[in-house]
Parts: C-alpha cells; structure tokens; sequence
C-alpha cells in the first residue's frame, strides 16, 4: 500500500513565562493508506498539538508533514481548508457537536461546507447516521442524546464525506467502558469498510494495542513500538 | 451555496435562547438597548416636528411666503408660475394701521387679499370660528384674529376705524392719516401669536384705503405648498434678479430656534443609541467566546475564516435588526397614541392647548433606522473579526 | 473589607482580561459619565432659566393685578391700598392705569402697552433698578414723561429728550371719536433683556389716568408677592373679597407658558437621561459577565479556600461598581464643571461663530442662563450609582454559583 | 412788535380769499413725500374750503362748526368738531379777529414771511409762515410737530370777491358714509 | 490513630440527555489523621467528583461523609466554608493561582479569607514560602513564575493554615517527571513534619505506589489494594 501521510522531523514549542516549553522534536513517521495506528502519551505530552499539526490547524516551528507527497504547509490557506474539508475526518474526547443543529445536520456540515446542496448533504448524512445506527435519532438536537450516541455523530461526522484519513483525540476519553467499546468497535469497522486511513492519539494502552501499529510519545519524543 | 451557509448558521445563532443564558440574557439587553433608544427618538422628534407643524400651519398660513419687489403691472414670468412648489399666486398689499373700536387701540398688518386665493391657498380659509369671508370689494369688510377681536372686545357685524400710517392728507389744519370705518365679518383663530396682529381685508379696499391703485401698489405673493422648501423659489428669483422677501427675514430666527431645540434633543436621544451600540459588541464578543468551541471544529471541517467572520456578521445584524424593528414599530405606535397614553396617565403637559400635535416624518425616521442599523452593523464588525482570529488548535486544546 | 476593596481592584485591573473586555468596561465608564454630565448640565440650564424667570421678569412683571370693571376705576384706592398692605406675603400693591398706544414718529408706528404708575410710590422700585439713576429723575420730573422699553426706542430711532405722538383711545366716551393724541418726552430707555422690551413703556399714573378718563385716578391695582408662583392662589382670594367688581388676572395667564415649558424639557431630560445611564449600565453588566467568566477558575479556589457566598457577591458587585462609580464620579465633576461656567462657554462661542444662539426676540431672555443645584448634582449621582449597583446584581450572583466542581477538573 | 399788528392789518383788509395752489410736501430730510394741485377757499369767520385735484381728490371744509373730511377714494365723510380740529392752529388768524385766539400766538416777522407760532406745544402745527405780495396772499408754509412742511404756491388769486354760501356747507352726498366724530 | 475522615456508601450520578451516568456508587473508605493514601482512576473514573464530595464543594446523591464524626454535607452553608477554610487544603493539577495577585498574597489568601489581619497573614505566609524553598520569589507574580515554582506556591497555599487534611487531585499531571518528583517529595516532607493527613486521586500508578495505602476507582467503584 503506497503512504499516505509522512511526519518528517517535526518540532514545536509554546512559550509558556520566562521558558519555551518544548513540546514535540523531531517526530517522524509514516501511515499507508487503510493503516490505522495510535500513538500513546499521557495528557501534556503533545499527542493533540501533533494532531493538529497533521490537520494543519497548527503550524510547526522545524518539519514537514506530507499528505500523498505534499507539504500541507505549503499550501495556501484555500487549499489547507480543501485539504481538512475533503481528504481529513476529525473525532474529539468531547464531542463538539454544535448544539443549535440537530444530528443529521451536524453530520451532513462537512459536505454543506463543501459546497453541495442541502438535500444531496442530508441525504447523503440521513446514510451515514444509519452505519451508525442512529437514523431515528436524526431529527434530535445533542442535547438529547446520550454521551454515547453523541459520540456516534460525531464519528458519522468525521466519516460522512468519505476522507482518506481520520485523526482521533482520545474519542472514547469521556465514556464509560461499556459504550468505549461500542464507539472503538464502530470506529474500527467503518474505517475497515471504507478503507480510511486511521491515527488515534490516545493514553489508553488498551485501546492502543488493538491497533495495526502503534507509538508512544514521551516528552515530545516519537518511540516505534514493534 | 457559501453564502447561504453562513447565513443559514448565523440566523440560528441568532435564534436560540438555549446555549449559555448570560449570553442571551446579554442579546435580549443589548436588542433592548437599540429598541429603547430609537422608540425614544422616533417619538420625541415626531412630536417637535409636530410642534414645528403647527407653529407652521399657525403663523405661516398667515404670513407671506414670499412678496416679490416688483408691482402687478408687469405680470409674473411662467419660470416663476411654473415651479412646482408655487401652489397659488396672487396680488398683495400689506401695510401697517392703527384699528380702533370702541374700547381699544391695536397696531396690526393690514392684509389687502384677493379673496380668491385667500380661501385656499391660506390656512385662514379652514380656521374660521365666525362670519365668513370678505369677499367682494368695495363693502370695506374685515376679516380678523379671535385675539384681536377679544383685545378691541367686538364680534362679528361690529365697526372698526382703520387709520393708515402709510397714506395721509396733508390740509391746512394738519395731517389727516387716510382712514375709513370698516365692519367685521369674520373671525379666525389660528391659535398663535400673530392672531392679534393681522387683519385681513378685501384688496381693493385697502387700494382705496391707501389713495392707490391695486395695480401701483400691489405686489406678487406666492403660496407654497410646503412653506420650509422656500429654497428652490429663491434660487429662480435669485436667477432672474427679481427682488423679494420671504418670511426666512421675518420668523427665520423662530424657526431656527425650534431647529436648534429640535436638533439638541435628537443628539441626546442619539446618545442613548450609540451606547446601545456598544451593548451589541460586547453582546457579541460573547457569543463569539461562547462558541469558539464550534468555531473550531468548522475550521476542522474545512470553513474559512471569512465565512465564520460572516456567520457572526449576519447574528449580530440579526440582532441589531430585531432592536430596530422592535423600536421601529415602539416608536410609532406610542407616537401614533401619544395623546391618549399621555391621558391614561394622567400626565397633562399642555393644558388648553389641545392634543399634543404629532408629525411622522416617513424620510426622517428612514434615515434613523438606517443609521441605527448602520451603528449596529459597525458594531458587529469587531466580534465578528475576533471570530476571524479564533485559533482552532487553541480552542479544542482547553477541552 | 479591605480583602474585598483588593479583590475587587485587582480582579478590574487584571492585564489577563482581553484588551475588548477593558474596551467595554471603559465604555460602560463613559457612558454613565456622559449621562451624568449632561444631566447636571441640562439640569441646571433649566434652573438658570427658572431663575432668570424670577428675578428677571418676574422681578419687573406684576405678578397680578385687579382691574376695575366700572370704567370710572378702583373707587378709594388709597384706603384699599392701605387695608392690602397687610397681606404677609405682599412685597407691594400700586396703583395703575393700563392702556396700549399707538407711538408714531414720521411714518413709523408702534403699539405700545403703556401702564401709569407713580413714581413716588414704593412699587415703581422695579423699574427704578432697570435704568440710570439721571434718566428716573428727569421721568419723575414731570407728568408728561415717558419711559420705553429699549426694543421700541431702537424701532422708532428715538433718543431721549425726543418728543413722541402717542395715540390713546378715547376711553368712557360713548362716541367712538377720534383717538387722542398726546405729545410726550422721552425720559429714557428701559432694558430687561428678551421680548417685554419691544412693546413696554411707563408713564405717570396722572397723565395715564387722565387720558383714559378714569375718575377715581387708578384704573387698577398692580400686586408684587414674595414669592411669585403663589400670585394664583392669592390673586384669587385677595380678588374675591375684593369690595368692587374686578378682573382677577396674574401673570401664569400671560407669561406662564414659560414657567410650563421649563418644566417639560426638565422631565423630557430626566427622562432621555435616566435612559442612557440605564443602557450604559447594560455594559456593566456584559462587562462583569465576562470578568466572570474570565474569573471561573480563581472563584472555584476562592471557594476551596472557604471564601462565603456574600464574599464572592461583594466582590463582583464591588467590582462592577466601581465602573459605574467612576462614571459616575468624572461624568458629575465635569458635569459641575460645565454648569458654572456654560453661559460665558455660549458667549464665547457666539462670537467666534458669529450667530445669536438665543435671539432676543424669540426668548425671554438673550443668553444661556445656568443655575448649578446641588441637589439635582444629588439626584443624579443617585439614579447613576443606584443603576449601576442594580446591574452589577444578576452577574455577581452568577459568580458565586459557580460550581467549583465543574471548573477545577479541566 | 409792529409784527402782529402788521398781519392784522393785512388780514383785516382780507375778507373772502380764493386761490388756486400747488402744493408741496417735504419731510425732516427734505425729501419731497407729496405733491398735489388745488383749489383754496376762506371767507370770514372761520369758513374754509380746501379741494385737491385729481389723482389725490380730497375735500375739507370747515362751515364754521363742523370739519367735514370728504375722501372720495374710500366714499366716506368724516365729521369733526371744528373748534377742536382747528385748536392752536394759527391759520385760523386767517379766518377771525378775535383777540383771545390772536393771543395764543406770537407773530414775527422773518424778511418777506410773517411767522406765526403757537404757544402751546400740544398743537399739531408748530409754526406758520405767510407771505404777501404786497397786499396778496402768495404763499403759506406749514411745519408739523413732525418737522413735516407743507408749501402752498397760490396763483389766480380773487380776493374779496364774493364767493357763493354753498360753498361752506356740506351735505351728505350718495354712497357715502358718515365718520361722524364730532 | 484517631479516624480524620470517614466516607460511607456515598454515591453520586450525572444526569447526561436521557441517561444518568452512575459516577460514584457505594464508595466507602477510612483516613486516620497523619495516614497519607493515593485514589487510583483513569480519567473520568470519578475520582475528582469523590474528591470534591470529600471537601463539600459538592453534594451526593447518596451516602455521608464524617469529618471527627461530623457530617459534613448536614453543616449549614456558613460551617461548611468554615471547614473548608480551616481544616481542609485543596492542590489542584492547574495552579489556580491569583494572578493578579503575588506569591505571597496567593499563600496568604486563605488567612485573609479566615479574617485574620493582613500582617499576621503575609508573616505566616512568608515562614510556609520559606518552607517551599520560595521565599526569595515572594513579590512575584504567578506569571513570572515557572510551572514547577507555581505548584510549590499552590502547595504552600494548601499548608498556611496548617489544615487537617490535604486534597490533591493529579498534583503532579501538568509536569515533567523531574519537576514532579521534586513537587511530589516536599508534598510528602511538609505533610509529615505538619501530621496532615493526605489524599491524592491520580492515575499516575507509579505516585500512588510509594504512599502508605492505595485505592483504585473502577467504574464508580472503590477497591481496596493491599
């Protein structure tokens, strides 16, 4: 399988008082297409701003991040917001649906973002919550689903317009192990069936290790686990 | 598609009351802020141009419009007659007298009128309370102000002496000012100040009264439709040198006093508005740091940065139209119902006079909302490029 | 307490809160500051005008008067004069004859409202005061004297020492004759400023009398109180028991408008300006709203560290207050500032702008008057603090239920 | 004081007067304000009649007791009592002897002019001038309390010369109304 | 030693949409004063809801907790911010420090907030700076500090008023492992010198192994790790 995506060494620091906090150097590393691998760190160890850099929502002090051999940095902001709308899929401990809009709008946002009409989005969206088994929730604001079934959307959300890769951030942090599962066991089949790239960042080794590879991050440093 | 999204986001932003309660709480002020100060401002400059109005009707149906220099003998050029503010035109004698009656001695204007024009074209015609008009020559009638006839105490049929300053006999036993008894047939009340100090009579009369002719000594006199647009009249008599003198030289000041009373008022009202417009910008950035979150996973999503800008751009001008619409139809409705909301509450600003005059100014109040609206769109555009500014890798960090 | 002033302090000083938040809270400032500014100004405009009203008019204005309805006059008005004096709130009842005349000099002419009064008379110190002291002599000096107001001597181009034909009607002859023409001496000019000077002229009490046929020498009695706005109340009684049949008149019939008009630009300004405090006070609470917000996590440690429910309230109303606080404080200082000096202010201005902003002729007055009470300075830094302490309520009590709980996971 | 007497004795010899006049009216900047041309009629005692021609048609004659003012333009006459009308005015030396008026006023002579001023200053007509041609009535001026003057130029003058009674007395013509202010 | 602290059956449920998530049910556990022990949970295992029901910042649907045989949740409004205010310290894993405020005023606050005189106050607060080794940095503010510096100061807040009972809840999540270390050993030091009994909820296994006795929070549930 040809890769995907390639970090190449990576580095970002904030600037917190008088010191910079270095938070990520010199990571790099590859994922093919259809692979899906976790990188594990605990909280503060720089596993969501390296998540961000992949999605270009940050821009990194050294490095490259190449997405089917292009540098995302390079592109200029219409093509970063192309890039994130059509090849990226994003899921959030929290689930970040917005609260004004009910689950098959929040789903089919991506696609309306892209440009295409309401009723091939919602049609399109009415699809995608039904793989995640919550078309007869659709007409319902998140208010009024469950921490579970929040979840879910928010997975329809990221899965809805088909990207070729997925960046996760803790996506079943704020669950109870039960619905955990359920989410990971979701997440992994529709990634499966759609062939979509998969990178979760995660403290949960369990999680972890049921993926095809995985890494740990420890103060900013990448280390391949075999 | 784009923009719709925006506006389609934006609206339901604007819409909901769920969210963080302070922040609606800080919509509803910030739509109440607007309302309150444009329903203030429409209402408190209907009734000065109300007063305006009436201060208008009352001393400007009397009072010439304009007089030009030159006599009747030469009839006026259609340039003149053409214009389309000149509602009527006619010869015009005006000269001061003393009138006498039994009891009392008054200076007034005495108004030499050709009756045609005077029914119509004045206010005179519509604010008689006795008798009618003098409208034939020669019966030496008068026509005067209930305040005069009160002051010379006579009714209608009564004689008066009317003596011209103007013309006299100079006989060997001394100067005998022209002078003639004249009787009264009607009287009109206009309710202002100039009701004690005009007279009007029939132009031939008064010709005679001056030992002239209409022709030697009359002059044009236009009736305006709208007595404040003298403008345009001037500028054609400006043009074609012809001299004149318009009721700006005589009650000019008066009505700039109103002008200036009028305009101070707006300016403290305008104020009530302005600072209501800051309640929109705080109001905003409120939202904006509310939903910074939601900002963050649209840019996930691939939206720009102008088009989150335009989200909030279209909220706060939803909200901002809200408080003008609301203060819109505040406004004139409590305007329109100022005489009986003043009554329920018992509050009587202006006992004798009357209802309280009230004059919507359709063009004047446009231009207030657009301004509101424009003040409330300016308002909206710091937020909304605060927006702009959220940094999504920042916003999803904290969560 | 003093834990609180600092809390409060610090809390509105913090750098941390966005430079946006520190713009509204300094727009909240200047908001309650305007609105107290102009309120005390346009406040003590309209105490100017009350006041100018009093001392000016109505120093020179009889507050009432009674006029015979015989036409031969007051009968006895010495004994009635005499008996009137006993009146507490009386300041002075004189003897008057009231007519309008016609001046006329060449072929200019101008009504006039001529009142006959003696000069000796305690009364006439009213006028006395509006003119040099050589010009009341020379009127005293004899009968056929006349003072007019400074308006008619301009119109007519008159100076004194001229000699003017006035012509009076032939009052009490049943035949309408011919007016009476009576050839007087200009003794000098009157001045009070605004529209009584174009159409007022004194004359003695004999001449006047004389001219209008008026038998018992007094056509009327002229009344000057302590305190001019009872001249109603006690024009009416003073006319009721009056022993002959009078017109009861007093000056509200004539001049009151004034008095009324004063009355509603004073609320028309209460009003529009307790509106613009109210809706400036709206940012202070958007304002705190956000300081709060800002302040979750240090009010959750607060709370940890056992700070009391009041405590939390008293800081942020505290805080809010003191927005309004120093509003209120600048606005009423600038305020006072401009109310002391706004006439010499307009003066200025006038004379660089070259426009009459309040003509004579309109107003009963040529200038921008102000009076600074300091009781509306009183009133208006009550309604500004008490608005302000009432917007600080609903965020404060926001802020202190804050759920430590919620913040301090994160 | 030859003055006074002087005048006397013309006007003694001055029984009937006739004349026509042109007349002309200067006021205190001697700007001309009026002038007309008429016909001027005297006869002793205290009878006068004074017609302007047209355009400025005005009659006023006095029959001894009343003042008539007919003013053609507005059709109307107004009656006034003579003796006031014609108080302290000095043409009425003109018309009568009698010592006492004579008394009120102080005659002088000014070159060719006698000069004749009232006494009290409440008349409307502060002084007189009359010029005689030898014995023949030429000129009259009149100056007002408002320093208003009033030349009459007499020319075709008869006097004493017998003129027709009905001339001085009035009686209400048609369409006209009565002032009366008597 | 004498019980401290005694939490009996309490249990605690969020209500999230239509479910209720059951956050603590039936935990029951013992402090002896001076007795130092470490609550183990993976994020959202509840063990910041039990700490925070501990210090009376919250309150249970279920159960008591007795502070010397009080319980605390039947104190009035007034008694429980007493209690907190003298017989409790709270360090959090964020500082929450004053920030407009100096380091010393910060360890001062809770003297102040207790009434006492800002003098006597800033004197006890300088001698506890002093005891964290950051006396020379008093007049600093929480800006100039380091993060490291920061939680010492948060720990001499906790201390000042010498409570009965420390509640720390990740104290050492937001810092390397060198820092932490540091932070961890004068936690300990202080808490033994002042017999303050101690509770930390962590899911930093390797901090709870070296105090006296551990819990770990699974699901809600309390079990004890000899």
């Amino acid at each position: 399988m040809s890769v995907l995506l390639e970090c190449q060494h990576l580095s970002k620091s904030y600037d917190e008082g008088p010191e910079s906090v270095q938070v990520l150097s010199e990571v790099d590393f590859k994922v093919r297409t259809g692979e899906q691998l976790a990188i594990v760190g605990s909280s503060g160890s720089g596993k969501s701003t390296l998540l961000h850099l992949l999605g270009a929502l940050d821009t990194p002090n050294k490095g490259r991040v190449l997405f089917e051999g292009k540098n995302i940095f390079k592109l200029n902001q219409r093509q970063q917001e192309q890039f994130r709308n059509r090849q990226l899929g994003f899921v959030y401990q929290f689930h970040h649906l917005l609260p004004e809009f009910t689950a098959l709008e929040n789903v089919a946002m991506p696609l309306l973002i892209g440009g295409q009409s309401t009723r091939d989005a919602e049609h399109q969206a009415r699809k995608m919550l039904c793989k995640v088994g919550l078309e007869h929730r659709a007409a319902h604001k998140p208010s009024e689903l469950s921490g579970g079934e929040r979840q879910r959307v928010a997975i329809a959300r990221a899965l809805v317009h088909h990207p070729k890769l997925v960046l996760a951030d803790e996506p079943t942090g704020n669950l109870d192990n039960k619905t955990a599962e359920q989410i990971y066991r979701l997440l992994k089949e529709l990634t499966d069936s759609l062939q979509t790239s998969f990178v979760v960042v995660t403290h949960d080794q369990h999680l972890a290790d049921r993926l095809d590879r995985q890494y740990t991050l420890h103060n900013g440093e990448l280390v391949d686990i075999p | 598609m784009f923009q719709s999204l925006s506006t389609y986001i934006g609206f339901r932003y604007a819409r909901t009351r769920k969210g963080n309660p302070f922040v609606a709480f800080i919509n509803v002020f910030s739509v109440a802020g607007i309302a309150l100060g444009l329903a203030a401002l429409i209402t408190i400059s209907s009734v000065m141009n109300g007063f305006e109005g009436q201060l208008k009707d009352r001393i400007l149906g009397l009072m010439p419009h304009f007089v030009l220099e030159q006599p009747v003998d030469k009839p006026l050029s259609p340039e003149i007659t053409g214009l389309s503010g000149i509602q009527a035109y006619a010869p015009y004698i005006e000269t001061e007298a003393l009138i006498q009656s039994a009891s009392a001695l008054k200076g007034v204007q005495l108004q030499g009128v050709s009756p045609e024009t005077i029914g119509s074209a004045s206010a005179v015609g519509q604010h008689l309370i006795a008798g009618e008009m003098p409208l034939e020559g020669g019966r030496y009638e008068i026509l005067i102000g209930r305040a005069l006839a009160s002051a010379l105490s006579i009714k209608v049929g009564d004689r008066v002496r009317l003596m011209s300053a103007e013309a006299s006999v100079f006989t060997p036993l001394g100067r005998f000012p022209s002078q003639r008894q004249f009787t009264v047939v009607g009287i009109f009340d206009l309710g202002s100040q100039m009701d004690d100090k005009v007279v009007l009579s029939h132009i031939q009369d008064i010709a005679r009264l001056l030992r002239t002719q209409v022709e030697r000594r009359a002059h044009w006199r236009l009736f305006l439709d709208d007595a404040f647009d003298w403008q345009p009249v001037a500028e054609v008599l400006d043009k074609r040198e012809v001299k004149y003198q318009s009721w700006r030289e005589r009650q000019g000041p008066l009505f700039d006093a109103v002008k200036m009373e009028k305009n101070m008022m707006g300016l403290m009202l305008g104020l009530i508005i302005a600072v209501a417009a800051f309640n929109i910008v705080s109001a905003m950035v409120m939202v904006v740091t509310e939903k910074s979150g939601d900002i963050a996973i649209l840019r996930t999503m691939g939206m720009a940065p102008g088009q989150v800008m335009r989200i909030f751009l279209f909220t706060g001008l939803y909200n901002g139209a809200k408080g003008v619409l609301f203060g819109l139809i505040g406004g004139v409705l409590i305007a329109s119902q100022l005489t009986t909301i003043m009554g329920l509450m018992g509050v009587n600003l202006f006992p004798g006079a009357g209802p309280i005059p009230v004059q919507m100014q359709p063009a004047n109040i446009l231009v207030m909302v657009m301004g509101c609206l424009l003040l409330s769109f300016l308002a909206t555009l710091y937020p909304a490029f605060k927006a702009l500014k959220v940094m999504p890798a920042q916003a999803l960090r904290y969560e | 307490m003093k834990l609180l002033w600092q809390l409060a302090w610090r809390f509105r000083r913090s750098k941390r809160q966005s430079g946006f938040t520190s713009f509204i809270s300094a727009s909240s400032t200047l908001g309650i500051g305007l609105g107290c500014a102009v309120m005390i100004l346009m406040l003590s405009v309209m105490n100017g005008f009350e006041r100018e009203l009093k001392d000016r008019l109505l120093a020179v204005l009889p507050h009432g008067d009674l006029m015979a309805v015989a036409p031969s006059g007051i009968e006895y008005w010495p004994e009635q004069v005499e008996r009137l004096q006993a009146i507490r709130e009386l300041d002075y009842v004189v003897p008057i004859t009231r007519m309008t005349a016609m001046l006329q000099k060449g072929r200019e002419m101008k009504a006039v409202e001529l009142t006959g009064l003696d000069p000796s008379l305690g009364g006439s110190h009213r006028y006395r005061q509006l003119l040099d002291e050589s010009q009341w002599q020379r009127f005293k000096g004899h009968p056929d004297r006349v003072l007019l107001g400074e308006g008619v001597m301009d119109e007519l181009k008159l100076n004194p020492g001229d000699k003017v034909q006035v012509l009076l009607p032939r009052l009490g002859e049943d035949k309408f004759s011919a007016p009476k023409s009576v050839w007087l001496t200009v003794a000098g000019s009157l001045h009070i400023g605004g529209e009584l000077d174009n159409h007022m002229g004194l004359v003695h009490l004999s001449l006047a009398a004389e001219t209008a046929g008026i038998d018992s020498g007094a056509q009327g009695l002229e009344f000057g109180f302590a305190d001019p706005y009872q001249a109603p109340r006690l024009m009416r009684r003073i006319g009721f028991d009056f022993p002959q049949h009078v017109y009861i008149s007093d000056w509200t019939r004539t001049h009151g408008h004034l008095y009324q008009d004063i009355q509603l630009v004073r609320m028309v300004v209460y009003l529009a300006l307790t509106l613009l405090i109210a809706v400036a006070c709206f940012n202070i609470v958007s304002t705190l709203v956000m300081a709060v917000n800002e302040k979750r996590g240090e009010i959750a440690m607060l709370k940890t560290m056992g700070a009391s429910h009041g405590m939390i309230i008293k800081v942020f109303m505290l805080q809010g207050l003191l927005n309004g606080l120093i509003g209120t404080l600048v606005g009423s200082a600038v305020g006072v500032l401009l109310a002391l000096n706004i006439s010499d202010l307009v003066l200025w201005l006038e004379n660089l702008i070259q426009v009459r902003l309040l003509s004579g002729d309109i107003y009963f007055i040529d200038f921008l008057p102000s009076q600074l009470k300091w009781d509306d300075v009183g009133i208006t830094m009550f309604i500004a603090l008490a608005l302000s302490t009432i917007a600080t309520l609903y965020p404060a009590i926001k802020a202190a239920r804050v759920a430590p709980a919620k913040v301090l996971t994160g | 004081e030859g003055a006074k007497e002087a005048l006397e004795q013309k006007l003694d010899a001055l029984n009937t007067y006739q004349a026509e006049f042109k007349q002309t009216v200067t006021d205190a900047e001697n700007t001309v304000i009026q002038q007309a041309e008429g016909l001027l009629q005297l006869q002793k005692p205290n009878q006068l009649r004074w017609e302007l021609y047209a355009p400025n048609d005005t009659i006023v004659i006095a029959d001894g007791d009343t003042v008539w003012h007919i003013d053609p333009f507005v059709e109307q006459v107004v009656a006034m009592n003579q003796s006031e009308a014609v108080q302290n005015n000095p043409l009425v030396l003109l018309a009568q002897r009698d010592p006492d008026t004579w008394a009120q006023f102080n005659v002088s002579r000014d070159d060719s002019d006698f000069v004749v001023a009232s006494r009290s200053d409440d008349s409307h007509i502060a002084q007189l001038r009359i010029r005689f041609d030898d014995n023949t009535l030429s000129k009259l001026t009149m100056l007002d309390r408002q320093q208003q003057t009033s030349e009459f130029d007499f020319y075709n003058i008869q006097q004493n010369v017998l003129l027709e009674q009905g001339l001085f007395n009035y009686n209400l013509a048609k369409g006209y109304e009565l002032d009366d202010q008597r």
